[in-house]
């Protein structure tokens, strides 16, 4: 079973550089957000020594704030950049922030995964 | 009836019909030695054909227009004469004058330089960097294949092809002694002819999975049919050279019978270079150069050490 | 000299099989800045995941990769059924560890053949495919199909291994056995072979590291990760088998690996044949699954690949968000093709066996001067004619 | 170590060898049991509890009532991913998988296949 941990959204950089230095970071798998009614979660899911972790925490809709934790895991480059095309959460920080997904045609803060995006299907 | 040889016989048409059926065979091997079926017998005829019919695009950023037309028949017409000199019935070559061995190596080279000033004009940084791996790759594979031509020209002592072909294989019957040197020089004749054909593994500046075509990249149509065309015929010429002055050509046999020894020489050769081209993976350019300097120009130094060695003997 | 010429391989070059867009800038031989694009296949499976039933995203994420639809469509499987708590009776889970055991076998024989290729050398390429069918036609005859093979739905497996087939998988085995030996031979002393990847693409274990790099990539660089081994998933808790790893850190070490993961895949499939338990074949589960979330990670041939979903009582899941093992990679991808060959290119990027459908990101990454922006196509063609004129 | 000539005893095999080319329309593969083609539907079985047209992910099928108890079903064959799916939800065994694999069709509209009862 995933271990779980909910940590408010400014410790984050604190958070994994103390994993870092201890040593028990084996892996950053992957970053995936998900919004839930008013707010955006984002689940850091590693792997440690003793097993996987989720790290959750979230970001209010109207200010979608979080620090990035790229200048201490260059591994997390992709992921953030990921997150804030779809979902339209800004990483402070970011060496990089350019677009990771959308074409550059594609309208500005428009998040296609955010629940009022509606995609329709015709038949 | 001159024109005729010139034309047709030992001439043009026959290294022509040649030139594309030894692609055929070297592409038959090549699959039946991957355990694949392998083209149909009309296979690169019909390729020359389509390639005849397509348009040709000579690309806006190209200055000397002139030029890109005129180096594929260049490299064409050298390769062409350079088959007049190579006996191909026992009667002999179609012109045959003391120093023929040094015309036809050089003709052999014209091709190469053709195809690096090819990949220089077209502008696209594809065929530039062909172009230039072309004359980095020219450098290390040159000096083998002349020593390699020179071992049997010592052995006969005479520059003329068709005397070679005739006395080698006497000479040999007479001093088995003679055939170290002469196998040695042959094999490194073989590798250098791989490299100057640029089949597999020297095939480093048309290598599709980097560099889409190197100099061929911008040639189409016509153009570009001459391109393949002369490769083949180059092989052809590269081929019957090895055979002439290596195994004999076509002497110990008169006539038709002859004929057909040169063919079954020249495929024997052919088959050697298929197998060489299934057996290897394409080396880097540095590498080639490496390989070329550290192994295969000392074997054919050795080789024609030994042969002067033997000679005052 | 300064003057550099930009490289563009891509989306559509003989090189490529997926469109993926390469710029490098290059001093006559060498690389000096290294700049990929993806992103021309992403086709927004995540969202549309979101509006079709449990039973219906199953085989739309199968079909996120033909090479790794095993992996993808357990994957999502195993999330499924932890939300919903429901036990996968053994037959089911010994079922998907052979099939993914062949997905991985003829995965990593594809990799070998696609390797050959890019080196030039294409009878190894034809050699090797030829042999990968014996895989195929196994996959076939029990799946249904050779690629998406649509053996798992929610609580179990939809297909049984007869006594027939079990022989038949013997006897494959076998012969799979003694042709990737003789790989095995070929790719460790042929001279052209290792001229072409030996001391190539270097990657040392702190970027392997610090970069997230996963799968044989990372284990080629001595990383002992293996989510078989660490994070057993279906019966993998009852297989013994060893995680292969080489120190070289470059391409010869990601082959050793490949190589070694294959002959490990046959045993594993011998065990788990012989040790195949009675039941049935799948759990009953309710097709409204109980709110919930899962992470769950797999071993794809590629690397470690992630599910992650929320279920929210209806019939169709609230979010999923996959991640594939090539992401993970491509971080690291930049250090091992800087200061390399022209040559080298291909073989390096075919070294981490990108399955870009799998990935389908957008990805511009860090070049050294900070300053890097996007440049659309039309863009790039005039600074490429523009840097060769200014070089003729 | 490095040792040449790995890789000639293949070469030689293979060259003796016949190629391991199937040439398609003159010689076929045998399929497996398995193997699943495009999928066939038996009207006397469907009883039209439509489980069918809701399970399957590409949408290719379609039940139609025609009469008392008996009912017509189309496959959009251009959009069938042939997955099996149909033919595992409906346990009336109506729809079964064939190992009908050549439909390559021309024109669209004749990828829609529509089986009537008789």
């Amino acid at each position: 079973m995933v271990k779980k941990i909910d940590i408010a959204s400014n410790q984050i950089r604190e958070h994994f550089s103390g994993w870092i230095k201890t040593g028990e970071l084996k892996l950053l798998s992957t970053i995936s957000g998900y919004q839930e009614e008013g707010n955006i979660f984002i689940v850091y899911h590693c792997v440690n020594n003793e097993g996987a972790v989720d790290v959750r925490t979230s970001v209010p809709l109207a200010q979608p704030v979080l620090p990035s934790i790229v200048p201490v895991l260059p591994a997390a480059t992709l992921y953030e950049r990921e997150v804030q095309d779809l979902l339209g959460v800004r990483f402070e920080g970011h060496p990089d922030p350019r677009r990771l997904v959308l074409p550059e045609d594609f309208p500005d803060n428009v998040y296609p995964l955010r629940k009022d995006y509606v995609v329709n299907k015709e038949k | 009836m001159i024109l005729i040889k010139i034309f047709f016989f030992p001439g043009l048409l026959f290294l022509m019909t040649y030139a594309l059926y030894l692609q055929w065979f070297d592409r038959k091997v090549y699959a039946r030695m991957q355990n694949r079926v392998g083209p149909p017998l009309f296979q690169p005829v019909a390729d020359f054909l389509k390639l005849l019919s397509k348009q040709t695009i000579v690309p806006s950023s190209v200055q000397e227009q002139g030029m890109f037309w005129i180096l594929p028949l260049i490299s064409f017409a050298a390769v062409a004469t350079s088959f007049l000199f190579i006996p191909v019935t026992a009667s002999g070559p179609f012109y045959s004058f003391p120093g023929d061995l040094i015309i036809v190596a050089y003709l052999l080279t014209l091709p190469t330089l053709v195809l690096a000033l090819a990949g220089w004009i077209s502008t696209t940084s594809y065929s530039i960097i062909g172009g230039i791996r072309c004359l980095s790759q020219l450098f290390s594979y040159e000096v083998p294949f002349f020593i390699a031509l020179l071992v049997p020209a010592i052995a006969v002592n005479s520059w003329n092809i068709a005397t070679i072909a005739t006395h080698l294989p006497h000479l040999v019957a007479t001093h088995p002694l003679y055939m170290i040197p002469l196998a040695l020089a042959f094999f490194s004749g073989l590798i250098a002819l791989q490299g100057k054909l640029e089949r597999k593994p020297f095939d480093i500046p048309d290598a599709e999975t980097e560099l889409v075509a190197g100099p061929f990249t911008e040639y189409s149509g016509r153009l570009f049919a001459l391109f393949r065309i002369t490769l083949d015929m180059e092989m052809v010429v590269g081929i019957s050279l090895l055979s002439a002055i290596f195994l004999g050509g076509a002497n110990p046999l008169m006539g038709i019978p002859g004929f057909v020894m040169f063919l079954i020489k020249t495929l024997f050769v052919a088959f050697l270079l298929a197998a060489i081209k299934s057996a290897t993976a394409r080396i880097r350019i540095d590498q080639l150069i490496s390989f070329g300097w550290k192994i295969l120009a000392p074997v054919s130094i050795v080789a024609l050490l030994l042969q002067i060695t033997m000679i005052n003997l | 000299m300064d003057k550099q010429i930009i490289l563009p391989i891509g989306p559509q070059h003989p090189l490529l099989k997926e469109p993926v867009h390469f710029r490098f800038s290059i001093e006559g031989e060498k690389i000096v800045e290294a700049d990929i694009r993806l992103g021309y296949n992403h086709r927004g499976i995540e969202k549309a995941a979101e509006s079709e039933t449990y039973i219906q995203d199953l085989y739309m994420i199968e079909r996120i990769c033909g090479i790794c639809s095993m992996t993808h469509a357990t994957n999502f499987a195993h999330a499924v059924e932890e939300i919903a708590k429901v036990e996968v009776p053994p037959r089911a889970r010994y079922i998907r560890v052979i099939v993914a055991e062949l997905e991985r076998l003829h995965s990593h024989l594809l990799w070998l053949g696609v390797a050959g290729h890019e080196i030039g050398f294409d009878t190894f390429f034809m050699v090797a495919w030829r042999d990968r069918e014996v895989v195929m036609d196994l996959l076939e005859g029990i799946t249904g199909n050779r690629v998406n093979y649509g053996i798992n739905k929610p609580g179990g497996v939809r297909k049984d291994i007869s006594d027939a087939q079990r022989k038949e998988l013997q006897k494959g085995m076998d012969i799979l056995e003694e042709r990737i030996r003789y790989y095995q031979k070929v790719a460790l002393e042929e001279p052209t072979f290792i001229a072409r990847v030996a001391g190539i693409g270097k990657l040392d274990k702190e970027i392997a590291i610090s970069h997230g790099a996963v799968g044989p990539t990372a284990r080629g660089s001595g990383i002992t990760y293996d989510v078989r081994r660490d994070l057993p998933y279906s019966a993998y808790g009852e297989i013994p088998f060893n995680v292969i790893t080489s120190d070289r850190g470059d391409v010869l070490g990601r082959t050793i690996v490949r190589i070694g993961e294959m002959l490990e895949s046959i045993n594993i499939i011998r065990y788990a044949v012989e040790h195949l338990p009675e039941g049935p074949l799948a759990a009953r589960i309710p097709r409204r699954i109980p709110a919930g979330e899962a992470t769950t990670r797999y071993e794809a041939p590629r690397g470690e690949c992630i599910h992650y979903v929320r279920a929210n009582g209806t019939e169709v899941p609230d979010r999923v968000k996959v991640r594939a093992p090539t992401m993970a990679n491509l971080v690291s991808i930049r250090s091992t093709l800087l200061n390399q060959e022209v040559a080298d290119i291909p073989i390096i990027v075919a070294a981490i066996d990108p399955c870009l459908s799998c990935t389908d990101r957008t990805l511009v990454l860090l070049s050294n001067k900070q300053s890097s922006e996007i440049t659309t196509w039309a863009e790039l063609r005039k600074k490429s004619l523009a840097k060769t004129k200014r070089l003729l | 170590m490095i040792k040449p000539g790995a890789i000639w005893k293949e070469l030689l095999k293979n060259f003796s060898r016949k190629p391991a080319t199937v040439l398609y329309p003159k010689e076929r593969l045998n399929l497996p049991p398995n193997f699943r083609g495009r999928p066939m539907y038996d009207a006397s079985k469907c009883i039209g509890c439509m489980l069918c047209v809701k399970d399957c992910p590409a949408q290719a099928i379609q039940i139609e009532k025609v009469a008392e108890k008996s009912y017509q079903c189309t496959f959009y064959l251009g959009r069938c991913i042939f997955c099996g799916q149909c033919a595992d939800s409906c346990n009336k065994g109506a729809i079964t998988m064939s190992q009908v694999y050549e439909l390559a069709a021309f024109t669209q509209p004749s990828m829609t296949d529509t089986v009537k009862p008789v």
